[in-house]
């Protein structure tokens, strides 16, 4: 087995007294697709944003690359190729697409950025023909391409997506799952949060279940998908 | 007499298009209207006095000791008091009151409540041109304004610190996901505004006098130059510095001086009934 | 918020218990000032607690009704109690006039369109000399009178002043608690949505910017009564900021707030004056604390510090019991 | 015996800081220098000073409590007009004689039973500078007066003297006193056929006034109200100032007086004594509250017995002493004590960073 | 019951909307698919009356509804869900939804202003219905004091339709409220729709949920560059080469 590229050990976050999510241990490894799934409100949201140290409280461990993390700020997390994609969207509406892309970038400054930012124009070519418009002003879905595009220009180590398929017409879907496969060959670890459970499990290696803020299964999709327990969570049958 | 009047305009409106850029930069990042900040330009002032006059700095050292202090007054009273993990922005606004009460206070028990009066940066008489009559220190100011915002554009265009500013203000959560620290974005902005502030304050005490309690009147001024232009927008802040000031000398000058304010305040209402966001405020998009 | 019930109602009645018992007129005078600064700052706290439409007009809706009432008063002979009535709703009027082209604007906009209201109206105070006597002389009301009779000694308009105060008090608390307040605090998070569930924003902000306006300028037909003779100086921008930091101090969301925040604006500065030079420095200072450690305002703070010691106090009432 | 309270309402900070300062220290200055000649009539001098903030409303709170936490037996102040206009009810309410540092007229025309003033109203320095200018052969005039109720009040005043004086105030401007910029009106009056340039407002707007005229070639002469009358206008205007004119009390500049003229010990002695103080030469509106302080005493020795409010009102309107702002002689009728008779002004010029008497 | 005639939209240079022409029919589920960008969410902001389209008008029963604002729409029985949300954040989830009740609420402004028992009547019954709501939505009661802003994504959508429902609305937008929920909760979010149109409500679906619409709707239309390019049963769409192709990214032969 390789090594872990994330490792997490009893954690725990609140939102002011709530507990959201309690004593999660977790490990992924290098170059392997782990999809979170829940019902709403289970706390993958909130597993995500505690990986990536934007949460105020936090309890337990995390070690990132074989170093602990936890005491590591935002930006250093990302500066090291840990990158949290947000439920949601969140680009930012007026600046433009190119500004977007750019602010992407804004942990791993270089030369190459421009580069970087045309690849990502040669993925989703939609967004090239936007470049110069305010992000506010695409559709749902084209915003969401800028999202992951945004992320992509960091050059992810481990990329930890936050529900990609949200809001967006099959084709784009389809197109977004074929991107991260591709990032799975060019050797991208990814943590991929799913409402859209059948194409998570498809994609993915391995399932993290999760239900009222802890792991409730574990295990190799194929497993997962056969266990009734989480057909009925997940599936409702 | 019309092109005398638009002269001496331009110079008053630059102090005020100085002052509004303060206000423009702080609202870029945090969003909040920063009441302390007529505060940081009666700094700029009385501190240009006590620097000068007081220690006896020659003058180009005393201005500059002055910009950098009240930058880093404003850059330590950001991280000292308004810097807040979750502040409400409410909350951080009536906090800049306070500041700005206490500001004054500060400088009342220090420097002092005397009016002063910086001399002029120039000594030389005003310049008879083809009997228009320049003031060197009116041309100081315009030309400060000129380098500062050519400067500060060129910042905000073209560095990190300008787009990540403007990633801050529209959401500080996605700039956090970005590696960005909002802290010290939004701690820059105020120190930028505490540097044009204490400009716009240092270069107008020659003229206008420099006294504990002109800052919240300095400080109305260039908000309103701020809200004419857009607020939010730097060249927005100049356009409406320029405006305003134009307003308030050719009202006073052909209209009533008596009812000059009320007239330079309605074509600002008026303004803003056909652009509720100013002349150059980009319009907030908000997708349903 | 039926804390704020409670505690308004509290301090209601301690009002004149405090005003029987200062025995000294300047104590309660400084009581009335406080009644008066109370119920522009609730009228505040409606326009902008309630509603989130920040107004720096305030000082000119109680200007307007300063001057309206000592009109009505002296040129067409109202009885006093009715003037200020008239005053508040003269205020109301002009209250709803500038609340439409305002609607359109938000946030800072908005700030700085009421801000220019306010000063506009500051310098026509200033200016119209024969309707408000300017800034030298300014103008003279005639006598309180409670119908047709003098009141025996001036302070005793604390009595008309609480009565006011009561008033708007419970209009104050029963709009917040009505569909009016429920749409306005929904109109304050999304606009969007509020008229997506058929609530007119632009007659809403309407209505609650001229009861705020209203309840201010009774606060000025009040204060016309008290101070007797007074010049536009007194509804100057400084004063609404003096408002807003009652409500800010105080509490946006309560209607007790605006009454401890008046409390405090009004006698604070008199306790400072022993800091002398230092005043303005500590009151500033004072500001910063209190938003600082108390954003919601001094009340909040307070009840959240009341209820945390209450738990404390179960809590250690509860230990023994355990033991046994 | 008994001590002597005396109160005092002056804005010692905010915008009218410049008159409430000066006042304060006169009147401590006054107060220290009888309690060392033993008091008033054995009595002790205890002073007690609010401040105003130059705020109206604060103004009246102030008032009220040294009438009825502090039971003062009498009040001086406020600092400015507006604020004197606005507390003169509630003095005489409460039956406690007030004497004010009034400008404008108003406030003992019509007189109140309890109310008096220590300055020159600004009819009587109007009429003065008026006449003073006619003198000159200045019949065409332009007004800047500032936004406040000091300069109102002036502007009126002018207005109502002018017409029967028989000289034309030919423009009328304002300005706010902390406005960074009036070349606009100094314009308008540049370009009418205005003989001279007459301001009536308190520092620092006629500070920047000058200075705006010397920078746009304003070559007649200026003229200033005596709420300019103070060295810190050469120092604020610099060279601008040169040769611009005041209306002032003596205390400007006390050498400068005749020989035979009353006022120069009086004058002299506070100018001394207040610069052995507190290091700086006085502002002439020291004077309003060392007169008023003289005032007092010179009523409290009259009064027999036990004194109280109403013995002390009634007193002081049989009061005459020379204080540092003229010959009073209050009267029944005049509260104000100064008349034309009693006249304190003089024209002073700067020439050289120095106010002179002008010829 | 709703009939758009050719109604066309464009922001600066972009067409959102070419000339769009529907009739949707009371009494059933009518879906709106199509690619991002293709002018759904825009459609539902023309009808809604948060934008006025630069061409062609909307009818409701009959009555011209384009060019009112919408708390006028809102009152002739048209309501929304907003595909990025639009939450009353800081208010109790029940009270979110009690602000659906505001415009069936009669009391006076006085009765209001001095808190008369009809006003009080009232405002019990808004909170009685507005539980009464919840429980219809399935709402789990742990969640009803909890103030709206906290609560998950998914649960935020669903208190979206509750609030729309109480306006009492004839005809309701959703612009997609699938969107974050899993697969169960986009069952049971079906089971929902059945409910509502049992209840008389006629629905106007946007969603991306293939699925989902496929097995709820009666009609579908398929939207793409601002235009129409299929209508019909959800079999007949599922093969149409346009839509295929346009949205469902697969060759028509494949
Ligand atoms: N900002 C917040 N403040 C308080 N509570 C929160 C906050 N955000 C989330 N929660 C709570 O934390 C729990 C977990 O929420 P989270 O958003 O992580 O769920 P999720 O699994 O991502 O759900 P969804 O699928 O709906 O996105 C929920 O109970 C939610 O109500
Ligand atoms: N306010 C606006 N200004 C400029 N362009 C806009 C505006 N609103 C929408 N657009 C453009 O109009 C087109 C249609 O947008 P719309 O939001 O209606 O798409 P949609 O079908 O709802 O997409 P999605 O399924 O992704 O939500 C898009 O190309 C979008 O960029
Ligand atoms: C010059 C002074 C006599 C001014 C006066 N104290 C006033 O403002 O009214
Ligand atoms: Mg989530
Ligand atoms: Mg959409």
């Amino acid at each position: 087995m390789p090594d872990p590229v994330l490792e997490i050990k009893g954690l725990s976050a609140y939102y002011g007294a709530l507990r959201a999510i309690r004593d999660i241990d977790l490990s992924i490894a290098a170059g392997e697709c782990v999809c979170l799934i829940g019902p709403n409100g289970a706390g993958k949201t909130t597993l995500l944003k505690a990986i990536s140290g934007v949460l105020e409280r936090t309890e337990g461990e995390i070690s990132y690359l074989g170093r602990a993390a936890t005491h590591l700020t935002p930006r250093q997390r990302i500066s090291s190729g840990l990158i949290h994609v947000p439920e949601g969207r969140l680009v930012f509406s007026t600046l433009s697409v190119a500004d977007n892309l750019r602010m992407g970038g804004y942990a791993k400054r270089g030369a190459d950025l421009g580069e970087r930012i045309d690849k990502v124009f040669e993925l989703f070519p939609r967004l090239r023909e936007r470049r110069r418009q305010p992000a506010g002003n695409l559709s749902g879905g084209e915003q969401q391409m800028l999202a992951i595009g945004r992320a992509l220009v960091a050059q992810p180590t481990l990329l930890m997506l936050d529900e990609p398929s949200m809001g967006l017409a099959p084709v784009i879907v389809a197109e977004i799952y074929r991107e991260i496969r591709r990032l799975r060959e060019m050797n991208v670890t990814v943590l991929l949060v799913e409402q859209n459970a059948r194409l998570a499990l498809e994609v993915a290696d391995r399932a993290v279940v999760l239900g009222a803020g802890v792991v409730r299964r574990q295990g190799s999709c194929r497993d997962l998908s056969q266990d009734s327990d989480v057909r009925h969570m997940i599936f409702g049958d | 007499m019309i092109t005398q009047i638009v002269i001496s305009a331009l110079s008053l409106g630059a102090v005020y298009a100085l002052i509004a850029i303060g206000f423009t930069i702080v609202f870029a990042t945090k969003r909040i209207i920063n009441f302390a900040h007529g505060e940081f330009v009666m700094l700029g002032g009385v501190l240009a006095v006590y620097f000068s006059q007081t220690l006896g700095l020659p003058m180009a050292a005393a201005l500059l000791a002055t910009v950098v202090c009240v930058a880093a007054i404003a850059l330590v009273l950001y991280l000292l008091v308004l810097d807040q993990k979750a502040g409400d922005p409410l909350a951080q606004v009536m906090i800049t009151l306070g500041l700005a009460i206490a500001i004054k206070g500060a400088v009342e028990v220090t420097i002092g409540k005397s009016t002063l009066f910086l001399p002029p940066l120039s000594s030389a008489a005003t310049w008879p041109v083809f009997g228009i009559f320049i003031s060197p220190q009116a041309a100081w100011i315009v030309l400060t304004l000129v380098v500062l915002s050519l400067g500060l554009a060129v910042v905000l265009r073209t560095t990190w610190l300008g787009l990540s500013m403007r990633a801050v203000a529209l959401d500080p959560y996605a700039a956090v996901l970005m590696g960005v620290a909002p802290r010290w974005i939004a701690a820059s902005s105020f120190a930028i505004a505490g540097f044009f502030g204490a400009a716009a304050g240092a270069l107008v005490a020659p003229i206008a006098s420099a006294s504990y309690d002109n800052g919240l009147f300095l400080g109305l001024k260039g908000f309103g130059a701020a809200i004419l232009g857009g607020i939010g927008s730097p060249i927005g802040a100049v356009v409406g510095g320029l405006i305003l000031g134009l307003t308030e000398a050719l009202s006073a000058g052909y209209l009533s001086s008596a009812y000059k304010d009320a007239i330079t305040l309605s074509l600002l209402f008026v303004v803003l009934m056909l652009f509720p966001q100013g002349l150059l405020g980009g319009r907030a998009l908000k997708k349903l | 918020m039926t804390h704020d019930r409670l505690i308004t109602t509290a301090l209601l009645v301690l009002f004149p218990i405090a005003f029987l018992a200062a025995g000294n007129s300047f104590h309660e005078s400084l009581l009335i000032y406080t009644a008066i600064n109370a119920i522009a700052a609730i009228g505040l706290c409606l326009i902008f607690g309630l509603a989130g439409q920040i107004s720096l007009a305030q000082a000119a809706f109680v200007g307007i009704g300063a001057y309206a009432t000592t009109l009505a008063t002296n040129r067409l002979h109202l009885d006093s109690t009715l003037a200020i009535v008239a005053g508040g709703l003269v205020a109301m009027a002009c209250g709803w006039l500038v609340s439409r082209p305002l609607s359109r604007l938000h946030d800072h906009y908005l700030a700085m369109g009421t801000l220019a209201f306010g000063i506009i109206a500051y310098i026509l105070f200033a200016n119209l000399s024969s309707l408000t006597g300017g800034l030298d002389p300014g103008v003279t009301i005639a006598r309180f009178k409670f119908v047709g009779n003098e009141l025996p000694r001036s302070n005793d308009l604390f009595w008309v002043c609480w009565a006011f105060l009561v008033i708007a008090a419970l209009i104050g608390s029963n709009v917040t608690r009505s569909k009016v307040g429920r749409s306005l605090r929904a109109m304050k998070m999304s606009e969007f949505a509020a008229a997506g569930v058929g609530i007119d924003c632009v007659r809403t902000k309407a209505l609650v910017f001229s009861l705020g306006a209203m309840l201010a300028g009774i606060a000025g037909g009040l204060y016309a009564n008290f101070a007797r003779s007074f010049n536009a100086s007194s509804f100057g921008f400084s004063y609404s900021i003096d408002v807003l930091v009652m409500v800010i101090v105080g509490s946006l969301q309560r209607i007790s707030g605006a009454i401890v925040g008046a409390l405090i604006v009004t006698v604070l500065p008199l306790l400072l004056d022993r800091a002398e030079d230092y005043k303005t420095l500590a009151f500033g200072v004072l500001m910063v604390l209190v938003v600082k450690f108390a954003p919601q305002g001094l009340v909040d703070g307070l009840t959240q510090i009341a209820s945390r010691l209450r738990l404390q106090i179960t809590a250690l009432r509860r230990r023994p019991a355990q033991a046994r | 015996a008994e001590s002597i309270k005396v109160g005092a309402v002056y804005a010692t900070s905010g915008p009218a800081a410049f008159l409430g300062i000066p006042e304060e220290r006169g009147l401590r200055l006054a107060a220290e220098e009888l309690n060392k000649a033993g008091g008033i009539a054995g009595r002790k001098v205890e002073v007690i000073v609010y401040d105003t903030e130059g705020n109206g409303t604060k103004a009246s709170q102030q008032l009220r409590r040294l009438i009825d936490s502090d039971k003062v037996d009498v009040v001086f102040g406020p600092s400015s007009s507006g604020e004197s206009l606005l507390v003169l009810p509630i003095a005489n309410e409460a039956k406690t004689p007030i004497i004010m540092h009034a400008g404008t007229e108003k406030v003992f025309t019509p007189t109140t039973p309890y109310g008096f003033n220590t300055p020159p109203s600004d009819r009587i320095v109007a009429a003065d500078l008026l006449a003073k200018l006619k003198k000159r052969g200045i019949t065409r005039i332009a007004l800047m007066s500032s936004a406040d109720g000091f300069g109102q009040s002036g502007a009126n005043v002018l207005r109502e003297l002018a017409k029967t004086d028989g000289i034309d105030i030919v423009r009328h401007e304002e300005f706010n006193r902390q406005d960074t910029d009036m070349t606009a009106q100094v314009l308008r009056v540049k370009a009418s056929d205005a003989q001279a340039l007459l301001i009536w407002s308190a520092l620092p707007g006629p500070s920047i006034i000058l200075k705006n005229a010397a920078a746009v070639g304003y070559q007649k002469p200026i003229f200033n109200s005596y709420a300019a009358a103070s060295r810190d206008l050469l120092q604020q205007a610099g060279p601008a100032a040169n040769g611009t004119y005041v209306t002032s009390m003596r205390l400007l500049a006390p050498d400068t007086l005749k020989a035979d003229d009353p006022v120069r010990p009086v004058v002299q002695k506070l100018y001394a004594d207040y610069k052995a103080k507190y290091g700086d030469a006085p502002a002439t509106f020291a004077a309003h509250s060392h007169d008023a302080l003289m005032i007092v005493k010179a009523a409290a020795e009259k009064v027999d017995g036990e004194l109280t409010r109403d013995k002390l009102r009634d007193a002081i309107e049989t009061v005459s002493i020379t204080g540092a702002n003229g010959i009073f002689q209050f009267t029944p009728d005049n509260h104000g004590g100064l008349n034309q008779n009693s006249l304190s002004m003089v024209l002073m010029q700067a020439k050289d960073g120095q106010w002179v008497v002008a010829e | 019951m709703l009939s758009i005639n050719g109604v066309s939209k464009s922001f600066g240079g972009v067409h959102a909307l070419r000339d769009v022409r529907m009739a949707i029919p009371a009494g059933v589920i009518t879906s709106v698919i199509g690619p991002n960008g293709a002018g759904k969410s825009t459609l539902m902001n023309v009808i809604s009356g948060y934008a006025t389209p630069s061409a062609g008008e909307v009818h409701l029963d009959g009555a011209r509804i384009s060019g009112l604002p919408p708390h006028r729409i809102c009152a002739m029985g048209l309501a929304r869900s907003f595909q990025n949300l639009q939450m009353f954040v800081d208010m109790p989830a029940w009270e979110v939804v009690a602000t659906g009740f505001y415009r069936h609420q009669r009391a006076s402004l006085l009765a209001d202003l001095l808190n008369l028992p009809s006003s009080r009547a009232e405002e019990r019954t808004a909170e009685a219905d507005a539980r009464k709501l919840l429980q219809f939505l399935d709402l789990d009661p742990v969640w009803w004091q909890r103030r709206a802003g906290d609560l998950s994504y998914g649960l935020q959508r669903k208190l979206e339709i509750g609030r729309a429902l109480a306006t009492g609305p004839r005809l309701l937008l959703l612009d997609e409220p699938a969107a974050g929920l899993n697969t169960s909760e986009t069952t049971a979010l079906g089971q929902l729709f059945r409910k509502i149109i049992a209840m008389g409500v006629t629905l106007v679906l946007v969603e991306h949920d293939l699925d989902l619409v496929m097995a709820v709707s009666d009609s579908i239309y398929v939207l793409d560059a601002g235009t129409v390019i299929a209508r019909g049963g959800g079999e007949e769409v599922r093969r149409d080469p346009l839509v295929m192709a346009a949205y469902l990214g697969l060759d028509a032969d494949a």
